[in-house]
């Protein structure tokens, strides 16, 4: 594992790059917007060609986290700058990567002060990037922030505003909260956001505390044995702590209106990558470090996940506003992540992560194509749209392709994440799990048919008379990331041969070998 | 890897290549007919190697890794040669070639590019059949089992443009998906408790007396499940009829020779498996003879020309299952042959009489064998087929059916089944006489179709002979009892006499007699109600929930945080109020706070 | 001989009528004799405990305090007069701008 | 002698000032400005290389780790806030510059003093010697009604604390019958109840004085009228000194016993957290909001007293360090505004980043650091206050102050709104004076020095707080 | 009853009535001159306290001086505003009820301390020790003092002179 001296730092790379490249549109490229998205897209792109490379290079033999790299930071308090990615957390980095590239050129047509815009976007890949690659706690925990917090701006300054009603009888609250605005939803997502990272901070320093205050490495944390109690409620605290990230009930509601809101790229970064954060965390960081207390409280992690998975999709059907359909599907989505961790068996774990892969590219392709029809269309209200699909037919079949691996359609990769953690559920302690989250799949296919039926097919809509198909650098998002979907759908060996090589060992710490 | 396992992957991936080469090339796509000449000719040379393999007889197993783990794969894909599939292939290629063949007129007057993406579809959807056919085990089957459900929604919603159409394509796709709901279930219980997917594992434990699995006939009655969506099983055959709103060569290929037809073909397939479990079998029985006779009654009302071949096509599966269902699965499946041919040649009989007429009504034709007389001939072929008359392919697979329903001592459902070969000669010849004999209706000059729509057909009508003289030569063998075939025929004779008698002569007039069975006659018409059904508990239940749900999500679980929002910021504001500006309150907060402290201290001491 | 709690007593009871004299009275001036009495109880306090711990820091610091008050009256009233040219009130309850 | 070496040079510059501004003619005095501004830097220099000496007079006047800790700190902030005033149009160069610095360096000097003060007669002098010259500094922009308001309610509330802190040090002297703070503290246990009494009215004082809740009233009218640099000076300085204070009659010598005042800190910064951060909430002025942020930072600070241990003492000087660059920069970035726009309301900030975004970045890294955000100093001392308070089974208190951290988080972010999200009013850079501008980025520096590498500090902080237990 | 309690009886009677005066008379300069009575008063209590120069102290520099400045800063804001000042009180009860409630606090502290009925004979002559005091271990002390009175002057009479 050790790092020679002419190995390049690869993962340091592949993390710090595009903050140097936000670092650059922001000194260097003033006022010249074709130069900051040239910069956006050849620091991505490197960062996304070497992910490629780790991917492919990664020794599955070998197993464990490789492409180590340590340097001591604060020696006495034992925080170090360590990276290292396992099976887990390299198909994360390939993921961020994916999705990354194709926001980039998914958000070439913004206008509006479109160099700070692609800086922020760029610090906070940085910041994903890092959560999964780092192996240090405290680390991990400065690289969540910096992704969550560059989403307050991205949002209230290149959102946009939504109608929502306050009506019931808490109106007056909404009134005074100013819900739909993007103001509001920047806000409820930061400040929720960052209420879940207070108990992630509570949990790490818990650990570090127990475990006698000597280091924040993952490594040395996972070979140090804590109390079932302590286990118990800190693996509570960071279920909680990146549950919220995942969007878990009942404390999703800021991913709906906050994806809603956001420009699209943001919207793919967040429902595609950020939503990952959480759930990588709780993997991770929860599972990886307490495995007595997750198996104690999985029981919790998987019933809220059913939930989830039904109320999400339930939710989805209710909307009528496009990028609310795609935020609740994520909300259903996520409820299949977390499920497929909470089986603890092999089976459900590489769905979870496989879906967190899964899910990721395919909200990313959703958000991309709804950025798109909103910007032709200039409406996101679902009842007003009709017959997109002759005018538009390549945005059509993207949609589509992303519907069937929505609806977890074979083929695509969202059949192999569902079909895996289904196989987990009757196999693990909670077999009823199976049954919502299967009912979750037909709702799903319910609810994003309809949507697709509604705007793509039937007559063309009067009201829409000159509508256009994508053009040019938005072509790239969706071919790629349709092309991943598919790819990964019929080829999952693809991701699971290295996924396995993590999960196996994890369950083996959690339920014995 | 051996030519008997190389041959049918080749004949699998030659219409999977073209769906590639076509769906990546959009030029060729956008060509049309070009498109179509490029699937045509995958499909030829499919066809042949398929005929070959199933010639030689080609047996073998290949299989690779699809989805690992650490203890070997969980899932393999690959190819399970043997007579079924042979069979099957070559069924499934024929009928492809010859329609594909076949649309290249009828869809001739498409634009190039919707006519391109037909055959993007058309080819994916052949890829997906044959694999399905090929799959050695039941994940391998679910994947193209679904796949061929999308070809189908696709395909339905050809015209995307048109409501009904989209309604319908949409509609068949969740109809289907509901008992995949069940498929999907089943197979995951059937791995957890076996550990495998493939078929050849499982029969040979199933062999061994070795499954004996905790509820294995729920597993198999989950599985079942998806064949009961899958092959329109009442009571979620309400989605054929709609289908129909696709192009008619889509309608013959998949709702009525192939796709359909999966489902009895996994429960032939599965056979072993559900000689486990009687129960589950005499339920399958069961209900494929009851949804033979309901989906013949309504065929009798229908006046979509084809509707009436679609409530044909789900009575016949009906048959197919219920010989399944008896454990005559042979017979079930020379059944789906069988009808694989003639309800092909029927559909695109009606489209030929279609095209020409530019309408489904049947009300709406008439006296068009005059004008047609080919299109008639074959048409009448297929009727007669259908209607069990010997020596066409029908009469022998449905006497097999008829049999083996009877040998395994489902009186009732044998009883259903012969009423309904009563109504299906009676519905077909009522079509036959309004369609090309009657009065012929003034609009329109229908002439016979082009050749190339021609072709196909008598190519089906000949191998419906010939497949009814090749049974009628080598099949006498089959036991039945002796009444059997006088009692048939007998059924048909009365159901053809009775349409002669009222659609051609006139001696009974149709209203009087649907007026005489009333209730029959309405709740036919209306379907029994099942559409209505399903269509209220959508919005009543599902699209209500999600309401109730949404409403819950937006205005209690968000509603609540914005209230501790809004409550916070309202505390914030009352709070502020204590800042009267005043300097004398504030003198009373430090003597408040000196206060508190006094009291604190005392409490804590 | 009194005990010390007279003394502590009594000067408590001074530095509470100084204490409702400044909660009460409206005229600023009349704060600060309130806040006057308050700090002559403290006097009260230290000479009492010098006296009964027989110990001189307490004189020193009633010496200190004596000084202090003094500069603490003379800056108030400095106050008083300033606002009185800015506000021509001297009535407490009515400089209020600055509030919420 | 050299124990003194800071106030001497203090009384030098303040020597200095004095016969300078008699000499002075003009209405331009910004060179007295300098000199004081200069003198104080010279100070502050010399403090870097001050050492503890042993205790002088008798034991009332120690020159420890924590006194020199403190002093530099007092410096450091009294340099930065003189820096920020210096300008043409400040009341601070005018023809008064004279008695404006005087006050400041004599306010300072009560400041230095207190910090090494181990006497309660000296402790009181110097107590009042920094209060008094605050309520003039409040009101010296006499001719606004606002001011000479404020300076009056400052005032009032002011001596009212000093009357219950002298009351309650004359029961400290009559029950433990000294002066000396080390005799007090060997002398005090639970249960007594004259020493009790005395030293909770101490406390009440000293609530005055880093403004706790309910003691805090005088805070926001004060902050919102007096003049802006003084104001940024006035929120950080006084509270250090108020909290150095506190460390040295409550904690120093009492080791296991100061636990006894656990309860009453940790109740206080409850209450103090909680209400100074709802009533931010709703406050449209950008200086009044800063001020109700700041009491919420004083009960954050307050969570690290309660913890009652070398580590919370040491994080609550962190605190302080962190609190007085974020603090202080906020308010200058509020001044910088208010000389170009003419208004304090959070509305001034409007598009700030599209017309200074250096000035608007440096803003959000001020508010960043008040908010408990990573990679700038408030974060480190938000994460230590947590942490020592968790080490002393604070539990509770910890999740109080997460919690309401997210609040603190709401009203920042619609400052950062204001400049960041919202179109501008007018266009055209915000022209700064470059002391201010100097100001400014001394305590950007401040606050991410500190956030990227806040080692040293957090070492030095430890060192000194050790031998107080 | 000894004469010393009679005589702090008195006194004590009387400085809590001067008292009492001073924050309820509505005549403004009433209350000054009653302050005054309850500074002499105060000083005699020191008298009792055996404290000669502390009285002295109280009753030139406290009470002269604190009641002239008031005196004039009355009379200076009268001349300002050309009328009597009259006062007037604000919720007296909630004022009564506040300080009562200190009050009751203050003494819920004393009651529990131990009574110390007995002082130690009188030190003699204490003036002197004091001047030592003062210029021995207090004079950075008295510095400081006088550092915070010449501040403390510089403040008042930045406020109360009247700008050009």
């Amino acid at each position: 594992m050790a790092v020679g001296p002419l190995t390049l730092p690869i993962l340091s790379v592949i993390t710090w790059l595009p903050f140097v490249g936000a670092l650059l549109i922001m000194f260097t490229a003033r006022h010249r917007p074709r130069a900051v998205r040239w910069i956006a897209v050849v620091t991505t792109g490197i960062s996304t060609l070497l992910s490629i490379y780790a991917y492919a290079t990664y020794n599955h033999e070998a197993a464990g986290f490789q492409f180590y790299e340590k340097v001591p930071l604060v020696p006495p308090l034992g925080i170090s700058y360590e990276l290292g990615v396992d099976g887990i957390s390299l198909l994360m980095v390939l993921l961020t990567s994916i999705i990354i590239s194709a926001g980039v050129f998914a958000s070439w047509t913004v206008a509006v002060r479109s160099q700070e815009f692609y800086a922020l976007l760029l610090a906070l890949v940085t910041g994903v990037y890092g959560v999964f690659a780092s192996l240090d706690l405290f680390v991990l925990f400065l690289f969540y922030e910096l992704a969550v917090l560059p989403m307050y701006l991205l949002i209230g300054i290149w959102g946009s505003t939504g109608d929502v009603r306050p009506r019931g009888i808490f109106a007056w609250a909404y009134r005074e909260t100013g819900v739909g605005t993007k103001e509001y939803a920047a806000m409820k997502l930061t400040l929720y956001l960052l209420f879940g990272s207070a108990f992630i901070l509570v949990g790490i320093f818990a650990l570090y505390v127990s475990a006698g205050a000597a280091s924040f490495s993952f490594l040395e944390l996972e070979a140090a044995v804590f109390p079932l109690g302590l286990q118990r409620w800190v693996f509570l605290a960071f279920y909680v702590g990146f549950g919220i990230l995942a969007g878990i009930w009942p404390l999703h509601t800021w991913s709906p209106d906050g994806h809603a809101s956001a420009p699209t790229a943001v919207s793919m970064l967040h429902a595609g990558v950020l939503m990952k954060l959480g759930a990588y965390g709780v993997v991770r960081v929860g599972m990886g470090l307490l495995p007595e207390g997750a198996a104690d409280l999985v029981w919790l992690v998987g019933g809220i996940a059913c939930i989830n998975i039904v109320y999400g999709a339930l939710s989805a059907m209710a909307q009528t506003d496009l990028k609310y359909v795609i935020a609740y599907s994520s909300v259903s989505h996520m409820g299949i992540v977390m499920l497929g961790a909470a089986t603890l068996t092999e089976a459900g774990l590489n769905g979870s992560v496989f879906q967190m892969f899964a899910h990721g590219v395919m909200t990313g392709l959703f958000f991309a194509l709804v950025g798109l029809v909103y910007e032709k269309a200039h409406s996101r209200e679902i009842g007003k749209m009709g017959g997109f699909g002759n005018a538009m037919p390549g945005i059509a079949t993207a949609f589509t392709i992303g519907s069937l691996s929505s609806l977890g359609l074979p083929a695509t990769a969202g059949f192999v994440a569902e079909l895996l953690t289904f196989l987990g559920t009757w196999r693990s302690g909670h077999r009823w799990w199976l049954f919502p989250a299967v009912a979750g799949t037909f709702l799903t296919a319910i609810y994003v048919l309809r949507v697709a039926k509604q705007i793509f097919w039937g007559p063309p809509s009067p009201q829409f008379q000159h509508l256009e198909d994508a053009r040019g650098p938005e072509w790239v998002a969706l071919v790629v990331l349709v092309l991943v979907l598919v790819l990964f759908g019929m080829a999952p060996g693809l991701a699971i041969a290295p996924v396995d090589t993590a999960t196996v060992p994890l369950l083996a710490r959690i339920v014995g070998p | 890897m051996t030519l008997p396992t190389r041959l049918p992957l080749l004949v699998l991936l030659l219409p999977f290549a073209a769906f590639v080469v076509l769906a990546v090339v959009a030029p060729l796509r956008r060509a049309g007919a070009r498109a179509g000449l490029l699937s045509i000719a995958a499909m030829s040379v499919a066809f042949m190697a398929a005929l070959v393999a199933w010639v030689e007889g080609f047996r073998g197993e290949a299989t690779w890794s699809w989805i690992p783990s650490d203890g070997g794969p969980i899932a393999t894909v690959g190819v399970l040669v043997d007579p079924l599939s042979n069979a099957m292939l070559v069924l499934v290629t024929l009928v492809s070639l010859l329609v594909q063949v076949y649309s290249l007129a009828y869809l001739g007057d498409e634009p190039p590019a919707s006519l391109g993406r037909y055959y993007t579809y058309q080819s994916l959807f052949a890829f997906s059949m044959l694999g399905l056919v090929l799959s050695p085990g039941f994940l391998q089957m679910f994947v193209f089992w679904e796949l061929v459900g999308l070809c189908s929604y696709l395909l339905i919603g050809y015209w995307y443009q048109r409501p009904a159409a989209a309604r319908a394509a949409v509609k068949a796709f969740w109809i289907t998906k509901l008992g995949d709901v069940g498929f999907v279930i089943g197979i995951v219980l059937l791995w957890s408790a076996t550990g495998t997917f493939d078929f050849g594992e499982l029969f040979a434990r199933a062999q061994e007396h070795a499954l004996a699995i905790d509820g294995l006939g729920t597993i198999m009655f989950l599985i079942y499940l998806g064949a009961v969506g899958k092959s329109a099983q009442f009571p979620l055959h309400v989605w054929l009829p709609d289908a129909m709103e696709g192009p008619t060569p889509v309608s013959a290929l998949i709702h009525a020779a192939t796709m359909v037809t999966a489902g009895v073909f996994m429960v032939t397939r599965a056979q072993p498996l559900f000689a486990l479990v009687p129960d589950v079998l005499i339920l399958i029985g069961w209900v494929g003879a009851f949804t033979a006779l309901l989906a013949a009654t309504m065929a009798c009302v229908e006046s979509d020309i084809k509707r009436v071949l679609a409530y044909s096509t789900v009575s016949q599966l009906g048959y197919m299952m219920a010989a399944a269902g008896a454990g005559a699965a042979d017979a079930g499946f020379l059944h789906l042959l069988t009808h694989g041919l003639f309800k092909a040649l029927l559909f695109l009989a009606a489209g030929a009489v279609i095209h020409a007429v530019g309408t489904n009504d049947i009300f709406r034709m008439g006296g068009l064998f005059r004008a047609m007389p080919q299109t008639g001939i074959v048409f009448i072929v297929g009727t007669l087929a259908l209607a069990g008359v010997p020596p066409l392919a029908g009469f022998f697979s449905k006497e097999a059916v008829l049999s083996g329903v009877w040998e395994a001592h489902l009186t009732v459902p044998f009883l259903m089944l012969a009423l309904t070969v009563l109504l299906t000669a009676f519905y077909m010849f009522r079509v036959v006489f309004i369609t090309f004999f009657g009065r012929a209706f003034e609009a329109g000059h229908p002439h016979e179709a082009p050749w190339l729509m021609r072709g196909p057909l008598w190519l089906l009508a000949a191998l419906t002979v010939a497949v009814g003289i090749r049974l009628a030569v080598g099949g006498g063998e089959h036991e039945a009892p002796g009444w059997l075939v006088p009692l048939s025929l007998a059924s048909a004779f009365v159901g053809f006499a009775l349409a002669w008698a009222m659609y051609q002569r006139g001696l009974v007039d149709p209203a009087t007699f649907s007026t005489a069975l009333a209730p029959f006659d309405f709740l036919a018409r209306r379907r029994y109600g099942i559409d209505a059904l399903y269509a209220g508990l959508y919005r009543a239940l599902v699209l209500g929930f999600a309401r109730l749900i949404g409403w819950i999500d937006r205005y209690l679980v968000d509603g609540v945080l914005n209230v501790l929002s809004a409550l916070t910021l309202r505390a914030g504001a009352g709070l502020r109020g204590i800042q009267s500006g005043r300097a004398q309150d504030y003198v009373y907060g430090v003597a408040f706070g000196v206060l508190l402290l006094f009291v604190w201290a005392q409490l804590w001491r | 001989m009194i005990g010390l709690q007279a003394y502590l007593v009594l000067a408590a009871l001074v530095f509470a009528i100084g204490l409702f004299g400044v909660l009460t009275r409206r005229n600023a001036v009349g704060i600060l004799l309130g806040i006057e009495l308050m700090l002559n109880a403290v006097n009260i306090n230290l000479v009492a405990f010098a006296r009964f711990n027989g110990d001189l820091a307490g004189v020193v610091f009633t010496l200190f305090t004596i000084s202090i008050t003094v500069a603490e009256v003379a800056v108030g009233l400095a106050i008083v007069i300033a606002i009185f040219r800015v506000r021509r009130t001297v009535e407490a309850d009515r400089l209020n701008l600055l509030r919420g | 002698m050299s124990a003194f070496i800071l106030e001497l040079g203090l009384a030098v510059v303040a020597l200095l000032v004095f016969g300078a501004s008699l000499g002075a003619r003009g209405s331009d005095r910004r060179w007295i400005a300098w000199l004081a501004t200069g003198g104080v830097l010279v100070l502050g220099i010399v403090s870097m290389f001050v050492a503890p000496t042993r205790p002088a007079l008798g034991g009332m006047f120690v020159q420890d780790g924590l006194a020199i800790f403190a002093k530099r700190l007092f410096l450091t902030a009294t340099f930065i806030g003189l820096l920020a005033g210096i300008s043409r149009e400040g009341a601070a160069c005018g023809r008064r510059a004279g008695e404006y610095h005087l006050l400041i360096l004599s306010s300072l000097l009560g400041m230095l003093v207190l910090a090494s003060a181990r006497d309660l007669i000296l402790l009181f002098v110097a107590f009042e010697l920094m209060s008094i010259p605050l309520y003039v500094l409040a009101g010296f922009l006499k001719r606004e009604d606002v001011a000479v308001e404020a300076a009056l309610k400052f005032f009032l509330v002011g001596s009212v604390s000093s009357a219950v802190m002298v009351y309650g040090l004359s029961f400290v002297y009559g029950a433990a019958g000294t002066t000396d703070l080390a005799r007090v503290a060997q002398t005090f246990t639970r249960g007594q109840p004259l020493l009790t009494l005395g030293l909770l009215a101490v406390f009440a004082g000293f609530a005055f004085k880093i403004a706790a809740f309910p003691f805090h009233m005088w805070v926001p009218d004060t902050y919102e009228a007096a003049s802006t640099p003084f104001v940024a000076w006035l929120s950080v300085a006084p509270k250090a000194a108020g909290f150095v204070a506190l460390f040295r009659v409550y904690f120093e010598g009492m080791g296991e016993r100061a636990a006894a005042w656990v309860p009453i800190a940790a109740g206080l910064a409850t209450i103090t957290i909680v209400a100074g951060n709802l009533m931010a909430l709703p406050q449209q002025n950008t200086k009044r909001l800063l001020a109700y942020s700041g009491i919420a930072h004083i009960g954050y600070m307050l969570v690290g007293f309660a913890a009652a241990s070398a580590s919370g003492t040491a994080m609550v000087l962190f605190y302080l360090v962190a609190y007085v660059f974020g603090n202080m920069g906020a308010f200058l970035v509020v001044e910088a505004v208010a000389r170009s726009e003419g208004s304090e309301a959070t509305a001034a900030l409007r598009g700030l980043a599209q017309r200074s975004p250096l000035l608007a970045l440096a803003m959000l890294l001020f508010l960043l650091s008040l908010g408990g955000i990573p990679f700038v100093a408030g974060f480190w001392a938000k994460l230590y206050v947590f942490w020592a308070a968790a080490s002393a089974g604070l539990y509770w208190l910890v999740l109080v102050g997460a919690v309401l951290t997210v609040v603190a988080l709401f009203y920042y972010l619609v400052v950062a709104k204001r400049m960041y999200i919202e179109p501008p009013a007018s266009a055209g850079r915000i022209q700064l004076s470059r002391s201010l501008a100097l100001a400014v980025i001394l305590c950007a520096l401040g606050v991410v020095a500190l956030g990227v590498y806040p080692k040293p500090v957090v070492m030095a902080a430890l060192r000194v707080a050790a031998p107080l237990f | 009853m000894t004469l010393e309690t009679v005589g702090f009886g008195v006194v004590a009677a009387l400085l809590l009535a001067s008292s009492l005066a001073v924050v309820l008379t509505p005549n403004l300069f009433h209350s000054v001159l009653y302050l005054a009575a309850a500074l002499v008063l105060t000083g005699v209590v020191f008298l009792l306290l055996e404290q000669p120069f502390l009285f002295a102290v109280q009753l030139l520099l406290y009470a002269g001086g604190v009641v002239t400045i008031v005196v004039f800063a009355i009379m200076l804001t009268e001349r300002l505003v050309g009328d009597r000042i009259g006062q007037a009180s604000r919720h007296p009860i909630n004022g009564a009820i506040v300080a009562a409630a200190v009050f009751a606090g203050i003494v819920g502290f004393l009651i529990q301390a131990p009574v110390r009925a007995t002082a130690p004979a009188p030190a003699g002559d204490t003036t002197a020790a004091l001047g030592r005091a003062l210029v021995g271990p207090f004079a950075v002390t008295l510095e400081l003092l006088g550092v915070l009175l010449v501040a403390a002057l510089l403040g008042a009479v930045y406020f109360a002179r009247s700008e050009e």
